[in-house]
């Protein structure tokens, strides 16, 4: 185990996959002689050369569509796309071509490509650089959506994504790039899609959360045991698909009680989808409605405090998970 | 319609030179296989477009009728290992690939032997082993999927060289204007072939593009281009051959711009207002397969019995198609899931609200058989509102729309077949 | 009140508002000299010429930017996208631009622009030109979202949203345009944004249901009195954004059970919205876990016997609404 | 980096004749007003950024140091009721535009008296009264919005013209291949105006542009172009006084490319990796503002003692402007969700999950007060996590990357200001 930062281990993880594999390359926008905006492919251009880390044009829906094309010829394209708000020029090539193609090709044909992308607020970059759009990719049949939290989980889901035959989309958080953590040195340490992670176990209620929300939860716990003498579970789904909906629905049964927390809007968000779905599984087990926690309803304001108040903090999980256990003790 | 100035004038912008290049004809036989070729495509898209009418056929129909030889002008002159990848108007592109056109004719009866099993229809052809890779629907969506084609052979070091087909219309889009850039500044192996059939839909080029001399409009973008004959099989074959060589050896895309026309509606039952009936019989007038008969006829490389043969042997051959397709069975409703992901262990973990996924992961790692009958049982009520697709009534089947409701109808098959009526294209992409 | 078509509908609430309001126009592609895709724009270039009847290029994003910056200059801006699916390419206008500007420049100015776009299946036409993208929409604070059923509602809304300020996505559905319905003649009758349709009343189950799936539910509706002796309860939103949640609450707390029913896909969509937000509120009076009619888990085969076993009908709606019964009577 | 070859050559390509048009300087008054305005643009940017050193501003901040004239030569020479659209790199448009530069600073401040009130930020600036239609931050997005800026212009039958400004890098995008097609075939009274600054980012001309002679680059889309000395003012006003003729009399679109240099990171915080010193050095030579005034002092229009009273005169507004943008307050709380629609009876039938929303529809018309006391309370907790703006002590105030965790750090603020040792921009859009 090293203790490395979320930056690290990804870059970690895209330096072995490139190793081993030669068909394994990448395109973005300033991830080569700049070494990415984010500087998660620093130094790879220098490693690779430019035929394999590849800096591109401001041309969103072309470099994830040369994506789509060059997986379809056999290579294992990664594709940077700069933030999660700019990908929304390149929905087309996503969902109409990446997702759809194995199918409607029935198969002939696979699309192992990634699409990495970092999303979320707190930098104070305004209304059209902090979104959350996981929600949107979530709905999506032939996708699979990886959103870690962890250098260990950015480092093993990254890889999975890397060596999996489906497109992949893969969600980072602009705040947590800096987190650092322990992250297991084996260099064939990959993480199944579809398994959640289990973060602080408990019996009075369940929190599920991801991205930076996932610490929010841990956070927001401690407070709960701590000042109220209430013991959450937290749950890092770490995949949105496939989704590990059976360590969630026994959480819930035991528990009897679950909030969401994420940083996207609140209509029609990752919340949603999981309450949903909780509900409709778990419905007997249910003490109380299950309650979300989200990003104000409104585009990322620049100011700090707006932009603060517009993103959930431990105080709001707290809050909603008291609300929740009203009348359970 | 607004007025005569909102329809096309059909005519090459003044000042063009002869874009036909005064090539010599290739050797007899390949002569004759360029024919061949032109002829079954012409009468499959015909036959097709009959079977549509009969709704064997569904959805949208994009037929090429008429442009023919920028089709097989350009495959004849491309490797096996060369990649083609064009639009929803590509079933003479498979063909002339070497796709078996039976497969094409099955899937676009949405059968079981279709090129993907029902699963994409005549928008959607793709032909991996032939290295047809599809048939897309988006215009301008395979873009940058050839830029993609051709960077993988530029990584592995090989000289295959990717062909990109695509209309005047999608050279509008975004797409077009940063996959040109990219591939001259990657300098990509792809010859970008432009289908200028002077319409995108029913728009005029006149009226969609500020630039209608199509050669020009990636120049400033770093791609040169050429204009050729869309109608002359042989000056194509010359010209993407050039052009192929530029990209293969010179390792430097370029554009063609082939002009030509679609005789047809731009889908089955389109009533194409926006253009006169002379300006088709114009262009009909240089029709690419007559034209290149008469000039075989008159340089005695094949005469009235041969085209006699050939006429008799597509049309032999495009019969078997529909009889092909026509007995080939309907996909299987419980292959619905098939080819959706690559899974190693099916399944594990994943979750679908979806009541008629056939496998047993609503969240509980088994479902019981009782349970999973039921769940076949909803499939296949809902699969019912299909009809039987062997019906030749005309019948709508169009789920709900087929219900004798007063306050609803079916438009689809309804209207299809009232295209001789020239009664407007009910629903068009 | 005249009978009239879904097209003749919206084409009428097109026309009135174009007369009534010289800085209406509208742009979009072949929606001139063709008449529309769909016909629904048949006659206006003739009526009001080339000037406000604008054909395009085949340019999404750009077409849509266009109206942003359009209604920013003060006109009234209404683009036709041909369909859902090409306005994928589109969405960082949509997202970026129409929903965050008015918000992002603090109200100095507003986007009063009308996307209309068709989705859905049941066309035939495969994996690129079926599906049903509401959801995304839904999401994203800013917009206005309609999904008409009957043509009284299209072109009631239709003129509503003309004459609204904030930017709306108008979503219409393909398989309807055909539908016949009694439309009132007065040509100020608007319908407002955010009132749900009780299409029928009923006290077993509450029964939601949008654009072509709204007659879906009135059809299983029939069946389950008929057949099954339950009365449902039929709600159509009209709107998403705003969404009328007291209407459906209120039904809900008769009912104690509810079904929702949509073509779009499982993951995330607005059922999954509408089913968090209901038992969030009205937990304690729901007697069954609410239940899902969805589209299948797939981009959509052009298969006709497949694609119809991927879209709900009224079996499906009847046999989930049973389920949801079960233990009731 | 890779290698050498990946930096910049800075260069005007080989060939280019002389940009500056040889042009004669305007009456003294208006070559005062010129000096004035790009003296006080520059003061103005560099005071921005020692306040974004200071933490007093957040998020990214774009300096177009380097770019003066471009950007006062081109306002210079606008009507009032011209519009003006530019990218995230506006603070000297809107200023030249005639926005008062209190108002700006305080918006990058993020307070009550900003431009947009705190809501959009440095990348985000907008006045109306002044046409200056914004400050973007999705590059190439104010290229389609300059188009329906223009449309409307010439629907109401005005003689309006919008300037639309944009990057090297912009030029890429698939928006401007579609607008300016679309600007050409539809004649829309617009002047693209490309700040050609050599670099996308950290991206050099070559490394991301087929063309790099951008003059050129959408000649095949309909709209010709002119290369114009970005460092010269005079030069920039004759040449844009000249399309702005053509587009608001011939009522067609031009793409003007002014050739400039950003002397600055791309944001505050670039290390610049991708570019020599020497390069940068090379470009100061030809600084706009002192190249300029040399060739006033040169022609008697002004004197030592003028150059001295207008540093004095900048610097004293633009300490005003700090000032007044410390003084004002930071805005409300409750106005979180203002302005995110026009609403006619506020809410009616509205519902927001968030249960922070300060208006009582929670699906219920009516909350109690007690609920309301809560909510607000939650609200003030999340926006604590901001700390107060007014601090100057660097800290990062970046929500709970803030909290003393081993495992965490915030990086914003405390990368921002290890600027000095070069230590690498954390994070960039
Ligand atoms: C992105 C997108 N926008 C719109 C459409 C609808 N559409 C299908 S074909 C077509 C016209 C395309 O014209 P062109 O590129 O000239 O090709 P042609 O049909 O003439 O072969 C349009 C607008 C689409 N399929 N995709
Ligand atoms: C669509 C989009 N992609 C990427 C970015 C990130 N980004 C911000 S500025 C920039 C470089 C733009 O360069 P250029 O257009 O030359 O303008 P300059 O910054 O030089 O003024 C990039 C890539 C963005 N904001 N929007
Ligand atoms: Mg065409
Ligand atoms: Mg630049």
């Amino acid at each position: 185990m090293a203790t490395m930062r979320m930056r690290e281990a990804l870059n970690a993880g895209l330096r072995e996959e490139m190793e081993r594999d030669e068909t394994v390359f990448m395109m973005g926008e300033d991830i080569g002689v700049f070494g990415g905006a984010f500087k998660v492919t620093e130094g790879l251009m220098d490693q690779f050369g430019e035929a394999r880390v590849r800096d591109t044009p401001i041309s969103e829906n072309t470099i994830v569509g040369t994506g789509v094309g060059a997986a379809m010829a056999g290579m294992r394209p990664i594709v940077e796309l700069m933030t999660v708000n700019f990908a929304l020029l390149a929905l087309d090539q996503i969902i109409n071509h990446a997702a759809a193609i194995p199918y409607m090709f029935n198969g002939q044909v696979r699309v192992p490509l990634v699409v990495r992308m970092p999303g979320g607020g707190g930098q104070q970059l305004g209304p059209t650089h902090s979104h959350s759009f996981e929600a949107m990719y979530l709905q999506v049949p032939g996708l699979l959506v990886a959103c870690p939290s962890t250098p260990a989980d950015g480092k093993a889901l990254l890889k999975a994504s890397i060596r999996d035959d489906n497109p992949v989309i893969f969600i980072e958080h602009e705040t947590l790039y800096g987190v650092r953590g322990e992250v297991p040195d084996d260099g064939d340490h990959v993480l199944r899609f579809g398994e959640a992670a289990i973060r602080r176990e408990g019996s009075d209620v369940t929190v599920i959360g991801i991205l930076k929300m996932a610490h929010e939860a841990e956070r927001a716990a401690k407070t709960l045991a701590d000042d109220h003498g209430v013991e959450a579970e937290v749950i890092d789904p770490r995949t949105l698909r496939p989704l590990d909906l059976d360590t969630i629905l026994a959480s819930v049964r035991k528990t009897n009680r679950a909030v969401i927390v994420e940083e996207g809007w609140p209509h029609g968000g990752v919340g949603a989808n999981l309450a949903a779905l909780i509900q409709e599984q778990a419905f007997d087990d249910l003490d109380a409605p299950i309650q979300r926690v989200t990003g104000a309803d409104v585009p990322m304001p620049y100011s700090k405090r707006l932009e603060q108040s517009a993103i959930p903090h431990p105080e709001h999980i707290v809050s909603a998970v008291m609300e929740t256990m009203e009348g359970a003790r | 319609m607004a007025d005569d100035s909102s329809k096309g004038d059909g005519q090459a912008p003044a000042g063009v030179v002869d874009t036909s290049r005064g090539a010599d004809l290739p050797d007899a036989e390949t002569c004759r296989e360029l024919l061949r070729q032109m002829a079954l495509i012409r009468r499959f898209e015909e036959e097709a477009g009959r079977q549509y009418q009969r709704a064997k056929a569904g959805g949208f129909l994009h037929l090429a009728i008429g442009e023919e030889a920028t089709i097989v002008g350009t495959t004849s002159v491309m490797e096996d290992r060369d990649y083609l990848i064009g639009t929803y108007r590509t079933h003479g592109h498979a063909i002339a690939r070497g796709t078996d056109p039976k497969n094409v004719m099955a899937e676009l009866f949405g059968r079981e032997d279709g090129t993907a099993r029902g699963r994409g229809g005549s928008m959607h052809i793709f032909d991996g082993e032939r290295r047809f890779m599809g048939g897309y629907g988006i215009v301008g969506g395979n873009l940058p999927i050839a830029a993609g084609l051709a960077l993988a052979s530029d990584l592995k070091g090989t000289d295959e060289v990717t062909v990109c087909m695509f209309g005047d219309g999608a050279s509008n889009t975004g797409n077009f204007g940063e996959t040109m850039n990219l591939a001259a500044l990657w300098s990509l192996p792809i010859v970008f072939l432009v289908e200028n059939n002077l319409y995108g839909m029913g728009t005029s080029i006149e009226r969609h593009s500020a630039v209608t001399d199509l050669s020009h409009k990636a120049e400033g973008l770093g791609v040169p281009g050429e204009r050729v004959d869309g109608m002359d099989v042989v000056a194509m074959r010359e010209c993407v051959a050039e052009h192929l060589r530029t990209a293969r050896e010179d390792r430097r895309p370029t554009l063609v711009e082939a002009f030509t026309y679609r005789y047809r509606g731009h889908s089955a039952a389109d009533p194409e207002v926006y253009r006169e009936k002379e300006e088709v019989e114009e262009w009909r007038q240089k029709d690419p397969i007559e034209s290149f008969a008469r000039r075989l006829e008159g340089e005695g490389i094949i005469d009235a019995a041969h085209l006699d043969g050939l006429r008799e042997e597509v049309e032999k051959q495009v019969l078997e198609c529909v009889e092909f397709a026509d007995a080939s069975p309907e996909p299987p409703l419980d292959s619905l899931y098939d080819n959706l992901y690559v899974v190693e262990e099916e399944g594990e973990g994943w979750y679908a609200v979806d009541e008629r996924t056939p496998d047993p992961f609503r969240g509980e790692r088994e479902r019981e058989a009782a349970e999973k009958e039921r769940v076949m049982g909803l499939h296949e009520a809902g699969a019912s509102y299909g009809g039987q697709s062997q019906r030749s009534d005309g019948g709508s089947g169009d789920g709900p729309a087929d219900d004798a409701q007063e306050d609803e109808e079916g438009r689809t098959d309804a209207e299809r077949d009232s295209e001789d009526e020239g009664d407007g294209e009910p629903d068009e992409d």
